[in-house]
């Protein structure tokens, strides 16, 4: 009970470093000094539609690389630590088999998501939407997969393929971005095609889509790990 | 020059190939591992090569072809590269150290260890605050990984606590970031230091949680619970990168936070690490687990460099010599002492004694512990030493008051653990050799030596590795295996040696110590030569400790002063730990000197006021409201040493349990080493007042008191060795009055005595230490009648007794004959009675000793026992025949010093020098006339006493006694048993160990304060999270309600 | 059209409070799961809201889709899962 | 608009902190904290937020000429979306050492596994 009430205080206390935040805050009116910046030159200098895209490939593409790098690691911890346990393969107990609506349903809508989470990532540097909205869009199709028949088996192989050639992919273009554009993950090492095209903005889309590719595999491993788990 | 980046990439780049190779390809993958993690340490020292030797310029690396503010920029630097290159070394030495574990867990473990490491270098590159946050997450998260390669179970709880307390962390931090993000407009860490964040509204509040985000990460005090369970449970080699790494890495991400957050945030830091360093330190006094020691001891070094990055505004260039030092040093030390403990089966301190059986490993084991402490000649001893003098400049005294209490904390309980290995019964199969994992301790030790050169070339104080006499003392190491004959041969060479090649520099005064302390050392070595075996361990403590003695007295500057006075007491912590039950006092012994050592340290940094080369003789020109309080802490310092009564406790154990030949060494010499501290001090700094109070006149009182004490205490003791030790705390009580008496004969007094009380305590020692070898036993009531067995102890003892209490035909007279002149000239009266008391007092105890040992009855068990051996016989001759020789013409060693002392006292109550005879105000003194006389009455006495009773018929003692029945406890029968009865009725009240009883309650406090304080680690991860998030609020209320708190 | 985007973002607003109140108070933590899952989906909106399409989407597809289905998958393995 | 998100975002915060500290399932626990972490984004992407401006994507709606006036802060946007996947990172992460928990030591109460203390 004490705990509680401590908690509370300690949470009290917290809302007021909060408020007093809350209080110093002025919302601005322009643009500030990096804001503007972004605003000004992704158009000609990246030629990416999707600001927020440039600025999460290139600007702060040291950022992604290091996001990306979480997902590998923890899909790799995950996959580690459950393998840890599971030498003795029990033998698996007879699911029901699952729902007409479930098995026809999925057998139709998996292409679909499968072209929408393409279509996301290819078009990352164009509309709302990229790399990780992709992957995890791809992910779902997945889910879906392994909803229907549980005891599915994706083969790692392809996954941990799959994963590590895509983080190899954009490794490699930052460091091309070294040799041949201005610095490390500098995406004008392709021509920045015309404005709102879809080969245009650079690697960008390449970067986005191994991305997507990255993440989608990431998270079915991640999924995939959990569901090898079942036990007798 | 390869740029830096690609250490990232590089790492990156391998971690996702070693996915794409198919499992059963470990050994492949293993070799990638640790082809990156070499490449990338290359990369890193060659960039470290070129800054520190070349002298290039930080280089800029801007990623995305844009400029910082707008794109993220990494920065390497010197600091940056020296970081990198310790982060991917330990690295390195892990993924070796691992190599079992990573098979086993395969290649998903080895990609993840690449990622944390390149993390790790990301977080000290970074110039990019969001950039930061990721970095720090990666680390997080790998570490959450990396955890699990432990084989105990516990680790899981340990990584769920973690996890738990890094959520609240981040949430804090990308709060912060964001809120600062909006203050300066910009998200790169020069920028925002540029934007001057405090200005704006709610600038400050922002950046206060980024700071509290990541010093959150530094384990500060009452939140760091989470980072001991991990210390404790997770693979050593992990342990070892984790303090190493993450604790170097993140300690400098603070660095640049303080960039951003300018000088006032500084005093919130030195706050925080310096309640971390003690708190820490405290804690670990209680400890048994030596992992989770290891982790507090770790918590607590992060707690102390945080501390010095507090105080960089006062520290200016030295900032990175001192912070780098102290951390290079934690982090070698760390890094080895894991390692370690990765090759003890057991986790408890006293399995460690398994380690005894492999003399190289318990090597490693001292440079490390000798490393975390800062001792001379490791970097931790230059930058303790700058840190000192630049506090103590800048009037900030409490806070290097409280620096060296934590350091002394942690001198205790590290040389506690080394107390352990050294005593504690431990076998062979505790131990868990594997070639790799000790090659990297190896690793580890040379990493340390290399180390204390590098910074003692940097320290611009002169390298200690560059004095002789160290070197020489080093030199025994790796002669260790040399049989102890050559290796004596040697060390008494080096001595003599030494002592010839600097007789020319040493002045009367220098000359009496060094004639004591140098040829006096290697006499007593000649008793080294009676033991057979190779005596691991022993002659490079002596030397150490000689190597000390011969560098105190030749220092000139206070640096020179204080590192030999730390040698001389590492030397001879070394040399009193090889007794046989000399653990606890060998303990006590060097908390007490290292206590001294560390106020002597804040006397000549108070003195100094920040010139950095401050020479000894300087100190008479100290300014005056400073000048008494240098005083009181030099002399309390240097009073440590004699053992004057307060600090008096170590003594009787650590002299009376040191091997045969150590005691004389110990007792003899060591003890002169205060008094030449005493003596320097008083000559340079005369009489000093203190809030009205003539300090010298407190010293005469301490040392009357202690006189008084000594030679009481030492009335009641049964052991042998036990009443000498005493009789040496009351003779420098002696010393003490003489020297505090602040006129010509009583320094001569002085002097004299330290030549006296050598010859004779290291006879007496000696003698003594003979008996018992023979008798197997050192309690008085247990001998008796030795004289016939063992004539030639005997009579070494009696000259010495004869000595020591000052009876006329030998040199004690005349020191006592000085003395009256002296107290005739001083004006003190009542210290003089006690000093009187005490006189026969004296002769009560070396009474007893000479009676109870060699004269009456002999024991059955005792009677075919055989004189001592020749080796500790001869150089009791040697003393015997130095002591007449002393007594006969003093003026050989007195006459000289006697004029050199006449510079400070304006020529008054100096003695002249006419022939044979001295003569002094107040009267005059023939020791040869003297000599003769006694010599003439006594064989008279002698012949008669033989002549009546040749017909004396000895009788039997039982028959005496018991009529022929047998007594059931015999040795009561003899009358040495509680020999001083009526005397312990009458002044027993004042021998209550009143002093050892308050030690005892502070070490009792200390304890129980450990004990208590840290339940608050209940072991439960939501209690953690809560005390982060109190932690955080409490710092706000007192900061920020502080400040104006917007 | 303004004021209808603020009567919408108030409602929002109160919704997810009232989630947030169900993820803490409820007894299986089933429920809390599906509360907080929905917490994700209503943040998501009101990102849109806030002109910010990007994280509109990633929270939906993320932080509701797979967070949720991950605590759910676990839940199972985990057998009810009583405290 | 901000204003509103801000305060639901701080309140998220608090409530998802309070069941984190005080629920003793480790599920819940994690459950909590992906409420606090949902809170965080709102908080961060609402300090973006400016008035009568639109989303920062080029279109016909907004000319590369006029995006310096018409679009809000992109910068924080790219922030969240990096928050949010490793929000989702660390979430995966801490389940799987509740499953493993649960698997090694049968226990999901936190205040049971306190075998490593003082």
């Amino acid at each position: 009970m004490i705990r509680r009430f401590a908690v509370f205080l300690l949470l009290l206390a917290l809302g007021s470093i909060f408020v007093n935040l809350l209080m110093g805050y002025v919302p601005d009116s322009e643009l500030n000094l990096t804001a503007r910046y972004y605003a000004e030159h992704t158009a000609q200098d990246i030629g990416a539609a999707n600001i927020v895209t440039a600025i999460v490939i290139t600007y702060r593409g040291l950022d992604t690389l290091g996001e990306v790098t979480v997902l590998f690691l923890t899909a790799t911890i995950i996959g580690m630590v459950l393998s840890q346990g599971q030498k003795h393969r029990a033998l698996q107990r007879q699911l029901p088999p699952s729902g007409e609506l479930l098995t026809t349903g999925s057998r139709l809508l998996v292409p679909l998501i499968l072209l929408l989470g393409a279509y996301v990532f290819l078009n990352g540097h164009l509309t709302p939407g990229g790399g990780f909205q992709g992957g995890a869009i791809i992910a779902s199709a997945a889910l879906l997969l392994l909803l229907t028949d549980p005891l599915r088996r994706f083969s790692h192989r392809l996954i941990s393929v799959v994963e590590s050639v895509s983080g190899l992919v954009f490794v490699a273009s930052g460091v091309l971005g070294i040799l041949y554009a201005g610095g490390f993950l500098d995406s004008r090492i392709l021509s920045t095609g015309t404005f709102g095209a879809l080969f245009s903005a650079g690697v960008i889309p390449v970067i986005y889509s191994f991305v997507g590719l990255k993440v989608g595999a990431e998270f079915t491993s991640m999924l995939t790990n959990l569901a090898e788990t079942e036990q007798s | 020059m390869v740029s830096p980046i690609y250490i990232i990439a590089g790492g990156l780049g391998a971690a996702f190939l070693l996915g794409l190779l198919p499992a059963k390809w470990r050994t492949f993958a293993y070799g990638i591992t640790l082809a990156t993690l070499a490449f990338m340490s290359w990369v890193a020292g060659s960039w470290l090569y070129a800054f520190a030797v070349n002298g290039a310029l930080p280089v800029e690396i801007f990623t995305a072809g844009t400029q910082p503010p707008f794109a993220i920029n990494l920065r390497v630097g010197l600091a940056e590269a020296a970081l990198a290159l310790l982060m991917t070394l330990t690295g390195l030495h892990a993924a070796l150290y691992m190599k079992d574990t990573l098979f086993k867990q395969g290649r998903q473990a080895m990609a993840i260890l690449l990622i944390f490491i390149m993390a790790l270098c990301g977080v000290v590159f970074t110039r990019d605050l969001f950039n930061l946050f990721v970095f720090m997450e990666l680390v997080m998260i790998s570490t959450g990984g990396l955890v699990l390669l432990s084989s105990d179970q516990r680790a899981l709880g340990a990584g769920i606590k973690y996890l738990i307390v890094s959520q609240l962390i981040s949430m804090l931090m990308l709060i912060g970031i964001v809120f600062a993000y909006h203050a300066t407009g910009t998200l790169n860490i020069d920028g925002m230091a540029a934007a001057h964040i405090n200005l704006f509204k709610g600038g400050s509040l922002a950046f206060f949680l980024i700071f509290m985000a990541v010093v959150a990460e530094l384990k500060p005090f009452p939140a760091n619970g989470w980072g001991l369970d991990i210390y404790e449970s997770a693979h050593p080699a992990f342990s070892a990168l984790f303090s190493v790494a993450t604790g170097g890495a993140t300690l400098y991400a603070v660095d640049k936070l303080l960039l951003i957050g300018g000088a006032q945030w500084l005093p919130m830091a030195s706050a925080i690490g310096i309640v971390t360093f003690i708190a820490a330190n405290l804690f670990a006094l209680v400890q048994t687990n030596d992992r989770r020691l290891l982790g507090y001891s770790s918590v607590a070094q992060i707690g102390l460099i945080f501390t010095v990055m507090g105080q960089q505004d006062i520290l200016g260039e030295r900032y990175y010599f001192i912070a780098g030092g102290i951390l290079l040093a934690h982090a070698v030390a760390k890094a080895g002492l894991f390692w370690l403990s990765g090759l003890v089966k057991q986790r408890q301190l006293t399995d460690w004694a398994a380690l005894r059986s492999q003399p190289l490993l318990v090597f490693a084991f001292v440079t490390f512990i000798a490393l975390l402490v800062g001792l001379p000649p490791f970097p931790g001893f230059y930058a303790k030493w700058d840190l000192a003098h630049l506090l103590a400049a800048d009037g900030r005294l409490w806070l290097l008051g409280l620096i060296l209490f934590g350091a002394l904390l942690e001198a205790a309980y590290l040389f506690r653990w080394f107390g352990y290995i050294i005593k504690r019964e431990g076998s062979e199969a505790g131990l868990a050799l594997q070639p790799m994992k000790v090659d990297a301790t190896l690793g580890a030790v040379v990493v340390a030596w290399l180390l204390a050169y590098l910074w003692g070339q940097l320290s611009g104080h002169g390298n200690l590795l560059h004095a002789i006499p160290l070197l020489f003392a080093l030199l025994f190491l790796p002669l260790e295996w040399l049989p102890a004959k050559v290796k004596n041969i040697m060390a008494i060479a080096g001595l003599v040696g030494w002592f010839y090649l600097s007789y020319p520099s040493y002045d009367a005064f220098q000359l009496i110590f060094a004639a004591v302390m140098l040829p006096g050392g290697a006499l007593i070595l000649l008793a080294s030569f009676q033991t057979q075996q190779r005596r691991v361990g022993f002659y490079p403590a002596a030397m150490l400790m000689f190597a000390g003695l011969s560098m105190l007295i030749v220092a000139k500057g206070s640096f020179d002063f204080f590192a030999a006075w730390e040698t001389l007491t590492v030397g001879s912590y070394f040399l009193i730990l090889r007794g046989k039950h000399s653990e606890p006092h060998a303990l006590s012994y060097l908390v007490f000197s290292l206590g001294g050592a560390f106020l002597i340290l804040a006397g000549f940094a108070l003195a100094a006021q920040g010139v950095m080369d401050f020479q000894i003789a300087a100190l008479a020109q100290v300014a005056k409201p400073f000048a008494p309080w240098v005083f009181a802490l030099l002399a309390i310092g240097f009073m440590t040493k004699t053992a004057s009564v307060g600090v008096h406790i170590w003594l009787p154990g650590a002299h009376a349990e040191a091997e045969t030949d150590v005691s004389p060494m110990v007792s003899g010499i060591l003890l002169k080493a205060g008094l030449f501290g005493l003596f320097v001090l008083l000559m340079t700094m005369g009489k000093q007042q203190l809030y009205g109070v003539e300090l010298t006149h407190v010293m005469l009182w301490i040392g009357a008191i202690s006189a008084l004490v000594g030679n009481l205490l030492a009335i009641f003791q049964e052991d042998a060795k036990r009443l000498l030790a005493y009789s040496s705390v009351g003779q420098m009580g002696y010393a003490l009055f003489g020297l505090a008496l602040m006129n010509h004969l009583g320094w001569l007094m002085a002097l004299m005595f330290v030549i006296n009380h050598y010859i004779y305590k290291s006879m007496l020692f000696l003698s003594v230490g003979g008996v018992a070898k023979r008798t197997g036993t050192r309690e008085m009531y247990r001998m008796g009648g030795l004289i016939t067995l063992m004539p030639l102890s005997f009579i070494a003892t009696l000259i010495g007794i004869i000595a020591v209490s000052g009876v006329p035909p030998l040199s004690g007279f005349g020191g006592r004959w000085i003395f009256y002149n002296a107290i005739m000239t001083a004006d003190y009266r009542l210290p003089m009675v006690i000093i009187f008391l005490a006189g026969p007092i004296a002769f009560l105890y070396l009474f007893r000793l000479i009676h109870t040992v060699f004269l009456g009855q002999l024991k059955d068990e005792f009677r075919k026992i055989k004189e001592a051996p020749f080796w500790i016989i001869l150089p009791q001759m040697i003393f015997v025949a130095a002591l007449m020789v002393f007594a006969l013409v003093p003026g050989v060693a007195l006459r000289k010093v006697d004029v050199y002392l006449s510079q400070f006292f304006a020529g008054n109550g100096h003695l002249n020098w006419e022939g044979l005879t001295i003569s002094s105000d107040f009267g005059y003194w023939n020791p040869v006339a003297i000599m003769v006389i006694i010599g003439v009455i006594f064989s008279t006495l002698f012949a008669w006493l033989l002549f009546v009773n040749r017909k004396a018929q000895p009788v039997k003692q039982f028959n005496i006694v018991f009529a022929a029945e047998r007594p059931f406890r015999p040795e009561t029968t003899h009358y040495a048993w509680n020999f001083f009865a009526p005397y312990r009725k009458a002044l027993g009240f004042l021998t209550q160990p009143l002093v050892t009883r308050f030690w005892e309650a502070v070490t009792e406090l200390l304890h129980s304060a450990a004990e208590v304080l840290r339940r608050i680690y209940t072991g439960n991860g939501q209690t953690y999270a809560i005390h982060l998030l109190a932690f955080v609020v409490v710092v706000y209320l007192l900061w920020m309600g502080g400040s104006d708190g917007i | 059209m303004n004021t209808v985007m603020f009567a919408i973002s108030v409602l929002l607003a109160v919704a997810m409070i009232g989630a947030a109140f169900i993820t803490i108070l409820a007894k299986r933590p089933a429920t809390a799961m599906l509360a907080a899952g929905l917490v994700s989906l209503f943040a998501s909106v009101l990102f849109l809201f806030m002109a910010a399409p990007d994280v509109a989407m990633t929270e939906a597809a993320i932080g509701s889709g797979l967070t949720t289905f991950l605590f759910f998958f676990v839940l199972g393995r985990v057998r009810g899962g009583r405290s | 608009m901000d204003w509103i998100a801000m305060g639901t975002g701080f309140t998220l915060i608090l409530m998802g902190l309070y069941g984190a500290l005080t629920n003793r399932n480790i599920l819940r626990i994690i459950v909590s904290f992906t409420v606090a972490d949902t809170g965080v984004n709102l908080v961060l992407v609402a300090v973006g937020y400016m008035h009568g401006r639109t989303a920062p994507i080029l279109d016909e709606a907004v000319s590369a000429a006029q995006a310096v006036t018409r679009i809000i802060d992109p910068v924080p946007q790219a922030l969240v979306l990096t928050a949010i996947v490793i929000g989702l990172g660390v979430t995966a992460l801490m389940l799987t050492y509740a499953y493993k928990l649960y698997e090694v030591k049968g226990i999901l109460d936190i205040s049971k596994c306190k075998d490593l203390k003082w």
